[in-house]
């Protein structure tokens, strides 16, 4: 019985957080956003650690890490809020053709992967909830219809993505057929896309393993791995809230001194850790116990979201007027946070689903 | 208990019907409305002409000169907004300034700022807040050294809105360093074009530059500039934001918004069904409903108060509090019924209302922190309303509302 | 245009709060708890002051008083955790029948209402949500059924009920087909009971008025008297927390000179005074315009419901240990509010019935 | 990361569970199970010779001498658990004196106390809380003046637990009146049939005597009753309470609770439906779910600590405070699920579960307030665990938890 993170994962952990340290501190990530200045020299940096190598088994010349290591990855790039595609590209896609992908497409896809050269987007929101007329169906092999807030979809060769009944689609991005225009949300970290399908070219996975579960456990991870990006930014607001009242002097003494900034920033560790633990286990066991992956991740995003959503208020409160300014860079994790709370489904949303998984309802 | 106003009041009322009718298309759109165009300007003029702005100032001062009223007042706010009809103005120059120099300013200082400001000739920012000086507002740094006729003021201003915009700054000055942290603070008005002051953006959260800083360098003041006595700044300042209570925690804010979330529900839909389907949030609605009830009951209880002139105790120091975190739940609700599509802003494809519930979410939250935090005010109504002692160096501040 | 008590509605409250000072003190409620003594010189002295004469007319005795009035009253009784049967006896009672009665019942029963002689329990609470397998049931002029948490059975003549359809009746209360049962709840200081109807003689109420409407109302009436209840309840802990921080000294100050127990103050009053012109508009409102009181009831005790559970737990903390020993009295006040949210419909009950009231559902 | 315990503790289970098997029908029934009585003594001797209760305790004193082996200690609570029998005694003389003696104790007080102590021949309770002394507890004023080869003992204890059995107490007591705050206090053991010792119960909000109030007459106790040395009292109270850690907060309550609270919205209908349809209660569950979830691995994220010997930092700190208010939590939504039926109480007709989810509900919020309110807690985690500086006169005290 060890509940606990390896040495492995731990060096994983850090190793991410090195690289982003160093090319995505607040001045960076403030002039990535602005500019772009700085997103080249983030993706050499975190290329260098292989990521996209991280799930590809090693056949496809990948680490076969699970989806802990990959959450560990995520949180560290939310306690950055880093501007780097990883979730879709690296985890949600090889996962899906891992788990639904017929041998073929194993052989091809995988190596790609793993080389970075194949990167999928991830197309799935109208299966949490969809909004207006967004639905993907196929027929003849062809997708028709809409896909609204499409993930990581900048700079993607590939679109996964699931018909109406719950078969997984790998559609190429370089079609005419798919067209692609840009969202613009509260957070500049993250790119989000509407994709529209006008009788689109698109590779079903379909091998043996295919199954309607296949969708849901994509569904399952890719919420365990926004709520690991929920985590980090938390993280991250409590430590510069921390920080800052241990600095910050008011009526002739540190902030921090005052017990209503003391009980703000206890609110916010207290409900944090055991967050933590909530995802070390959902992530875990996710490759350990799949029937429970489902249920795991509505429970676990559905938790974090208001865990995170308390936490990026605290955390802001903490910081009075400078937490509302741009400065301070608060801002970039409390919206990133507001994002990622709605993705994938919001807390009721996916209470609904976990009551309706545990047939509650 | 009389909910109603009474025969006299509603034939005001009447009145001010008849008159908005009548200048149904002589008024500037309420969108964006700033007060700083010629349209507006003129617009005011007749506001003013017929005592539906600057009402209480006197003639001699380019007002309406009539007695104040509340009801009256609350009368025109709701046949204004009734009719879509942009109020007069209302800013920091008119609603803070202009009050103060009433009560404590020099003849001469009355007849030289109350007329072009109320006309929105002259517009004014507020000089309170430093970077080190937020919740301790008294802890204010920026200095001005006697120097013949003047003062020459140095130091850094933050959270000043309309900087960019304004002729003038009503400002709090350390002139008496040595003095008792109270003691020693002048107000002074400072001309926004002198020498050595400097104006930068501030970009809040919301992503808009809600706000600046000012710098000052060198920046000369004659002593005439000077509001109450020298050393009194702090007095004086009280006195001025007394008059910007209730700015803040207007119950009919909350109302629109909650008619906005209702409108929001039905229209918007998950998997095809209407959001209002879903007990969830109807349950969500419901109890911030009851909660926007106790908040518009609860202001009519404050306005009987103002009325009669009497005293409505703690009732009367809970309206930030309440009011602004009430507004922000209202955006959350409003965000989550969205989903993904609440997230949505600026430009963006889908976007619902401008992306004006995201903004007010934000911005609400720095409502909240701003004008003095939520943890302040609390120890605000704990001190001053329920009588509980005073902690060792955890003074209650002055403070200042939105700035 | 005036939104406060007129001198006359201040003076009544004054005049109960008096008589409930001089025989409900926390001690005197300890005995009349513990051994009953000291509840009849409690009557004698509210007797005085002739509340059952308060809601029906002055043609029969009455002073005509409206529900604010009678809410007043009802929140001093809540003030001092009073024994004493008021809300349905002496308001709901007279209401139904003026609402609902005949010329000739109203001639017979609103003197004897006034007088104290005829005093109604009220048997709706299957109105609210039915538990188990409790309704009325009228056949040929006999009601039949269970009505659980009938409300003031002790002492009462008659038993105020509705049927299935919605129509009120008056059972007298001593007849062999009636059977009452005390139900003991948390709350020491009120009496509730279950009651069976076995072919049971009842009058319905059946004047020219009489309508479904009549129903809403009384249901109306006997939410905002809770929510009065509640209030004056929710304001005796928060002075006995506001007195106590006054005066007990831990780590040798004032435990009311810490932030943490500042804001626990500040919070229960910032939430009190607002629900207080809640249920002062609700109140009023009710003679003004009985459309809109079946939706004002449920707005107000919902959220009175909601403001007094906070209340109770923050008054009890700022206590520390002694708020959760009998020996300082918050208990009487906690368990009253604890029964007072679940009566005639807890909060997610009530909203609801009033989203469906608003055709939100 | 390993959820599994491994082969070699798996056949530790193995042999835990032939054990229940065995002794099915040889131990009290586990309801209100409260170790003072002949059959659940000679349990308890059973309990001991086979090493499931007094485990590490040392042979010289009565126990079964076995390596601490926290795996061990688990997987022995869940197997009990799952087989409905009554574990080994846990009251404050197990769990905090014990460990105490073993540490600080001298030769005789062990030989004298372990024994009879682990056996349930003597029952403790624990004399810490004063009606003045209480998140203050450094505060104590029960004195203790040394008189030939006696403390005389004057005062007052609260909070008082077991007190109307105890044979003995545990108790700090002011032996040097003169002495800091935290110097001067004494750790003794007092028997209970001292002359001059009065117990009276004290009845909590939930209606029952949960606790006592013992008051000190001049009760004389002998000086080779002083645990550790006079005036290091409170230090000797600090090494129990270590050991008292985690006894609040327990994961497994909230899981059982939860479980509960499923069942009862299965069972309990309103208007004749199942309250499990309505979505607004489900949405409730289901968000206490991912509660009591995060908790349960946390705990193991604890244990795991423990195993290794490492410091779990902030983590460590936040069970009491996070775990109370679930569990209170979980008994709030209960009695709304039950609604009019939720508040019924004691012997009323009609009541669900012997009323044991209201008394949850107070008790808990007893909890919550006591070994350190939820406002100690959180300073103690802020200071301690985040780092952030102490206030002026705002100290952290060293608490009790339950007494």
């Amino acid at each position: 019985m060890e509940f606990a993170l390896s040495e492995t994962q731990y060096m994983l952990q850090e190793s991410v957080k090195g690289a982003l340290s160093r090319r995505a501190s607040l001045e960076a990530l403030r002039a990535m956003t602005d500019t772009g200045e700085g997103r080249d020299a983030l993706e050499a940096s975190l290329k260098e650690l292989a990521l996209s190598a991280l799930i590809p088994p090693e056949e496809a010349g990948g680490a076969g890490l699970g989806l802990l290591e990959a959450a560990l990855v995520q949180q560290s790039l939310g306690s950055h809020a880093a501007p780097f595609s990883f979730a879709a590209r690296s985890v949600l896609t090889p996962l899906a053709v891992m788990e639904a992908g017929t041998q073929a497409q194993k052989a091809e896809w995988l190596p790609k992967i793993a080389e970075g050269e194949m990167r999928g987007a991830l197309a799935l929101s109208e299966k949490s909830g969809a909004r207006e007329d967004a639905k993907i169906t196929e027929k003849n092999g062809r997708l028709n219809g809409r896909a609204l807030f499409v993930m990581e979809a900048e700079d993607a060769t590939h679109i996964l993505t699931a018909s109406q009944d719950g078969r997984l689609f790998l559609a190429p991005k370089n079609q005419k057929t798919v067209k692609i225009a840009g969202l613009k949300t509260i957070d500049g970290t993250r790119s989000f896309a509407e994709c529209l399908f006008e009788n689109a070219e698109a590779e079903p996975l379909s091998g043996e393993n295919a199954r309607g579960r296949s969708l849901a456990l994509i569904l399952s991870a890719a919420r365990i791995l926004e709520s690991a990006d929920m985590l980090g930014a938390s993280e991250t607001l409590l430590h510069m809230a921390v920080d800052y009242a241990k600095v910050r002097k008011q009526f002739g003494k540190l902030i921090g001194s005052f017990q209503a900034v003391k009980h703000l920033c206890a609110e916010m560790v207290a409900e944090l850790e055991p967050a933590r633990a909530l995802l070390w286990f959902a992530a875990h066991d996710f490759g350990e116990n799949p029937d429970a992956a489902p249920l795991n991740g509505c429970i676990v995003k559905a938790h974090m979201a208001d865990v995170a959503r308390m936490v990026s208020r605290k955390a802001t409160e903490v910081h009075g007027g400078m937490g509302f300014a741009q400065e301070s860079g608060v801002h970039f994790f409390f919206k990133r946070i507001g994002v990622s709370i709605q993705c994938l489904g919001g807390p009721a949303y996916l209470r609904g689903e976990a009551a309706r998984m545990q047939g509650w309802a | 208990m009389d909910l109603s106003y009474g025969k006299d009041y509603e034939a005001f009322r009447a009145e001010t019907r008849a008159f908005l009718k009548n200048h149904a298309d002589k008024h500037p759109s309420q969108n964006r409305y700033d007060g700083f165009t010629k349209s507006s300007r003129a617009w005011q003029k007749t506001l003013i002409a017929h005592g539906y702005a600057a009402r209480t100032i006197p003639k001699d001062y380019g007002g309406f000169g009539a007695e104040p009223d509340i009801l009256k007042s609350r009368i025109i706010a709701e046949e204004f907004v009734k009719a879509g009809a942009p109020m007069g103005f209302q800013n920091q120059g008119i609603s803070m300034l202009v009050p103060t120099l009433l009560e404590l300013g020099t003849e001469e200082q009355k007849k030289r700022y109350i007329p072009p400001t109320i006309k929105g000739e002259m517009v004014w920012c507020q000089g309170y807040s430093e970077p080190n000086a937020g919740s301790d507002l008294a802890g204010l740094q920026t200095r001005g050294v006697e120097d013949g006729d003047d003062f020459v003021i140095n130091g850094q201003k933050i959270w000043t809105s309309t900087a960019q915009i304004a002729d003038m700054m009503f400002c709090l000055v350390r002139t008496e360093p040595d003095a008792p942290k109270h003691a020693g603070i002048s107000y002074i008005l400072i001309p926004m074009t002198t020498p050595g002051l400097d104006v930068r953006p501030l970009t809040t959260m919301t992503g808009r530059p809600e706000f600046n800083e000012v710098f000052f360098t060198d920046v000369r003041v004659p002593k005439k500039n000077l509001v109450g006595r020298r050393g009194e700044g702090w007095f004086v300042a009280n006195a001025t934001l007394k008059h910007e209570r209730g700015m803040l925690g207007n119950p009919n804010i909350s109302e629109n918004r909650l008619a906005g979330v209702v409108r929001l529900m039905e229209e918007e839909t998950e998997d095809g069904a209407r959001v209002m389907e879903n007990p969830v949030f109807r349950d969500r609605l419901a109890a911030l409903q009851g909660r926007v009830m106790a908040m518009r009951y609860h202001g009519m209880r404050l306005l009987t108060h103002s009325i009669k002139g009497t005293d409505p105790g703690v009732a009367g120091m809970i309206v930030k509090l309440q009011g602004c975190e009430l507004n922000h739940q209202l955006a959350a609700l409003a965000i989550d019924v969205m989903g993904e599509m609440g997230v949505l802003y600026e430009d963006s494809p889908h976007i619902r209302a401008d992306g004006s519930w995201q903004w007010s979410f934000m911005y609400d939250l720095g409502l909240i922190i701003g004008g003095g935090t939520a943890q302040i005010q609390k120890n605000i109504i704990a001190e001053r309303g329920l009588g509980l002692p005073r902690g060792d160096k955890e003074p209650v501040p002055v403070r200042a509302a939105a700035r």
